[in-house]
């Protein structure tokens, strides 16, 4: 028996997905076994090109964590400023918060019934 | 802080103080308070002392008092009294209450009563457990702050 | 009528002390404040548990030379509400050492307890 | 014996933990009492779950002549403490019992060499009482107790490295939050208790009556259990706490905070189950906090760059998932049709997320703790070129990685394709917003992966060495755990997850205690 996962929507085999998974992997390796037979290793052929300019020492070129996605959250800029000036770190406003959302929470299930 | 009145105060009060709180940890099963109440009290007696001594003196003395070893037993022998009731009925049943055990295993009398202290099955025990593991508690904690806060001053 | 009002009169002080917690937490900058406020919040808790265990002409459940009245348990009062003031009494002595242990050491490490210098994690 | 596992359940971590401090100085031997004490209770609880399936609800009723007297003659109301266990209790049991045990043997390494070990191990093992106590008390009074015990422990811990000021001010964050939300889970008992004079949880909820007085309590509960599990926005205090402790407590912390989440659902499903008006809305207010949860959750973790602030908040983004699922099978608990068409595949994925956000998210915390053990930062600005030092620890984050995207075939994949496929049946938008947290979740750990464990080798790491042995089968056991949930998901759902649910669902059973009375 195969192990099925039932959603009521349909279902999700994981054991039929690896097998499916390893099918795949073996055709592409296929494809990629015909590939460019002259190519070689550790030549000047896999030097990259860098408009004639020496390439930089690997040290030197290390991304930043804050630096990756630094578009994305440049283009959220109102969203995080918002963001972060709620996230105040000061104790009192974790108490204030939960008092503002009890109320909330208090009159959805009092004012309401 | 050790000045005279304090100090005298601490030699006529302590006595009293630990002494009182040692009959509310035996009377628990008797009267209000029981272990906690007690420990508490007798705590404060200790805290007295603390207070009214010097810094040199506490440390040292204290220092050797096997607070955290009396607070493991505490916890371990009122662990153990519950589960004497798993010989046979549930976990913290009083198993030796009105059994005629030697000691509190005596006949509870139903009604109003000027009270047994020989009565009671594994509550005294439990008491006298608890007590133990609250006031070595407790004066481990004014023993800390104490210890920190005049060291602090020291270093100032 | 004037019975009425007493007999509600300690769970109007309970509000009163929530509210008067509420704003101690939410509005005192001082850390040794707002431990204060923690502990005015677990007094109106208690107080409101132990004013629920009151019952009029009620006689407390020991038997220990209790008044002759009190022979009849139906004159007893149910012990439950004061055995779980006493449990959260308990706890809150423990919750307020620790907090005041992390309060000293914290003005040890900051070198002050004002709230609003003390988030180092934020964001 | 059988008969007082769940006592025991109690008593064994409780005896461990009162021992631990008489090791004091013997560094070694605390730490191997506290994994065997964990490891039999990891024994237990799997018999616990086995007795719950063979025999359906279990009564423990303490201090009497029978485990399963819960109406001693002449009562018709329970007066004892009892213990009441149904398949939800057993499966939170498990995830607590497992986590402890992963977070005992990590510690064994990664804390060494600090001072005070042995209180450290008792706490350890004080929280799994707290966390175990929550999960399987039948009354309301033991529930506050159990929750101040567990948030006293998780905080003493979080300021465990005193001799950093930032652990002290988490650790003193964490227990006013958790104090504040337990005393008004004391005062909403309180409340119950003056309406109906009893604390047991199964006679309550056969007498509530949803008066104004019963929707305070229930909001007063429901507000601070939703504080307690993280959910936005009353969740800042989850970054600090989780970031300041050391990463074998990770584990049982996020139990604890789950065991807040179970509170949340035992107190919607069976104290206010029969709620038919306005349960739907209860349910709304669940999904909607579900959503929310996620989405700035995740939105937060993408610009973190301490890498234990970054999973924290991901923690957060998690939980959204379990609100949401169970959330959804709260909104049509009251419809029988819509509930058997998605509403119970709803829960059973939400709950299915427990564990598996438990498993995985622990796996991450250890290793951004393995890379803190051995880089001695944890920021990810200055990390780089790691995968190389420490193969094993790489693969574990990718295992854990990949499971917490939803890519299968891991673990989270699993439950969050439960989520999506029956929250779209309730509300598109919901499922979309699942699934969008869900790619941001990959985008930031391809984040973390690229800066931390690839890259050029860092000349200031060049003595990193891999971390030692017992840290790595910590890790390895949960890394496997992934796969293997991820490759069965059907045996877990049939073995844990659904009695979980339907627990939950057939209010009837936990009323009668098991068909006693």
């Amino acid at each position: 028996m195969i192990s099925q996962l039932i959603t009521g929507a349909g279902y999700w085999s994981p054991l039929l997905w690896l097998a499916f998974l390893i099918l795949f992997a073996l055709i592409g390796y296929l494809i990629y076994s015909r590939g460019n037979p002259s190519y070689k290793k550790d030549t000047e052929q896999v030097k990259p090109y860098l408009s004639g300019n020496a390439e930089p020492a690997k040290e030197k070129i290390q991304v930043k964590a804050s630096d990756i996605y630094w578009g994305f959250i440049e283009a959220l800029k109102g969203y995080y400023k918002v963001l972060q000036a709620i996230h105040t770190g000061d104790l009192r406003d974790y108490i204030l918060w939960y008092l503002g959302v009890g109320t909330i929470i208090l009159f959805l299930l009092v004012g309401g019934a | 802080m050790t000045t005279t009145i304090i100090k005298t105060t601490t030699k006529i009060l302590t006595p009293l103080i630990l002494v009182f709180g040692s009959y509310i940890i035996l009377h628990g099963h008797l009267t209000p308070g029981g272990g906690f109440q007690g420990g508490a009290v007798f705590a404060s007696g200790l805290a007295l002392l603390i207070v009214a001594n010097k810094y040199e003196t506490v440390k040292s003395l204290f220092e050797k008092a096997p607070l955290s070893v009396l607070e493991s037993i505490g916890a371990v022998g009122f662990l153990g009294m519950a589960c004497l009731g798993f010989a046979g009925y549930t976990f913290f049943k009083n198993v030796i209450a009105n059994s005629g055990f030697l000691l509190f295993g005596g006949k509870t009398p139903s009604g109003i009563n000027p009270g047994y202290l020989n009565t009671g099955g594994t509550l005294p025990y439990m008491n006298i457990f608890v007590g133990m593991k609250v006031l070595a508690g407790l004066t481990s904690i004014i023993l800390v702050f104490f210890l920190i806060m005049r060291r602090e001053r020291d270093e100032w | 009528m004037n019975g009425n009002i007493w007999v509600n009169f300690p769970f109007i002080v309970v509000a009163l002390l929530l509210a008067l917690g509420f704003y101690t937490i939410g509005f005192k900058r001082n850390l040794i404040k707002v431990v204060i406020g923690i502990e005015i919040l677990e007094g109106a808790v208690n107080l409101f548990l132990v004013a629920l265990g009151y019952v009029r002409g009620g006689y407390a459940p020991i038997y220990t030379l209790a008044p002759s009245e009190a022979a009849n348990p139906q004159n007893m009062v149910l012990p439950t509400p004061q055995a779980l003031t006493l449990t959260s009494i308990v706890i809150g002595v423990a919750v307020s050492a620790l907090m005041l242990a992390f309060a000293v050491n914290i003005y040890k490490h900051y070198g002050t307890l004002d709230v609003t210098k003390i988030r180092r994690l934020r964001g | 014996m059988i008969e007082h596992l769940p006592a025991l359940m109690i008593a064994v971590p409780l005896f461990g933990a009162f021992v631990s401090p008489l090791f004091k100085k013997k560094q070694n031997i605390v730490a191997i009492w506290a994994i065997l004490i964990t490891a039999v209770t990891v024994g237990l609880s799997l018999l616990l779950m086995y007795q719950v399936r063979l025999n359906g609800v279990i009564v423990y009723v303490f201090g009497a002549d029978k485990p399963t007297l819960v109406l001693p003659s002449g009562y018709k109301v329970p007066i004892r403490i009892m213990f009441e266990i149904d398949g939800i209790g057993a499966f939170m049991a498990i995830s607590a019992t497992l986590m402890s045990f992963v977070g005992a043997l990590y510690s064994y390494s990664h804390v060494e060499g600090e001072s005070g070990l042995e209180k450290y191990y008792a706490l350890l093992l004080l929280l799994e009482v707290g966390i175990l106590g929550m999960v399987l008390t039948g009354d309301l009074f033991n529930l506050f107790v159990f929750l101040e015990i567990a948030g006293i422990a998780g905080s003493a811990l979080v300021g465990f490295r005193n001799y950093r000021g930032e652990a002290s001010e988490a650790g003193i964050k964490y227990l006013i939050v958790s104090s504040v939300a337990s005393l008004m889970v004391l005062f909403a008992v309180g409340i119950l208790y003056g309406e109906y004079g009893n604390l047991n949880l199964a006679y309550i909820s056969r007498q509530v009556s949803f008066n104004t007085l019963d929707m305070i309590a229930f909001g007063l509960l429901f507000a601070s259990f939703a504080m307690k599990c993280g959910a936005v926005p009353m969740h800042y205090w989850v970054p600090d706490a989780y970031t300041e402790v050391p990463a074998g407590i990770n584990p049982a912390l996020l139990v604890s905070t789950y065991a807040s989440l179970y509170a949340l659902f035992r107190v919607s499903f069976t104290l206010f189950a029969n709620i038919s008006i306005s349960l739907a809305r209860v349910g709304w207010i669940m999904s909607v906090l579900g959503v929310l949860t996620m989405f700035i959750g995740v939105t937060m973790a993408l610009v973190q760059k301490d890498v234990k602030r970054l999973m924290s908040y991901h923690a957060i983004s998690q939980t959204g998932y379990m609100l949401l699922g169970v959330g959804v099978g709260l909104t049509v608990l009251h419809d029988p049709k819509a509930l058997a068409e998605f509403g119970r595949t709803a829960m059973a994925g939400g709950i299915f997320h427990i564990i598996n956000h438990i498993i995985y998210k622990s796996l991450l915390l250890m290793t951004a703790g393995a890379l803190f053990y051995v880089t001695g930062t944890r920021n990810l600005n200055e990390m780089g070129g790691l995968a190389r030092k420490m193969p094993i620890t790489t693969l574990c984050f990718i295992v854990g990685a990949a499971a917490i995207s939803g890519l299968p075939p891991f673990n989270g994949f699993a439950s969050k394709f439960l989520i999506y496929e029956s929250s779209y049946r309730l509300n598109p938008l919901l499922a979309v917003f699942a699934m969008v947290t869900s790619i941001l979740t990959l985008a930031s750990f391809v984040k973390v992966f690229a800066s931390a464990f690839l890259g050029p080798p860092l000349e200031k790491f060049e003595n990193v060495r891999e971390v030692p042995k017992p840290m790595i089968v910590a890790m390895v056991i949960l890394a496997l755990l992934c796969i293997l949930f991820g490759l069965f998901p059907d045996v877990v759902l049939d073995k844990l997850v659904y009695p979980a649910v339907d627990a939950l669902i057939n209010v009837a059973q936990y009323q009668s205690w098991g068909g006693l009375a």
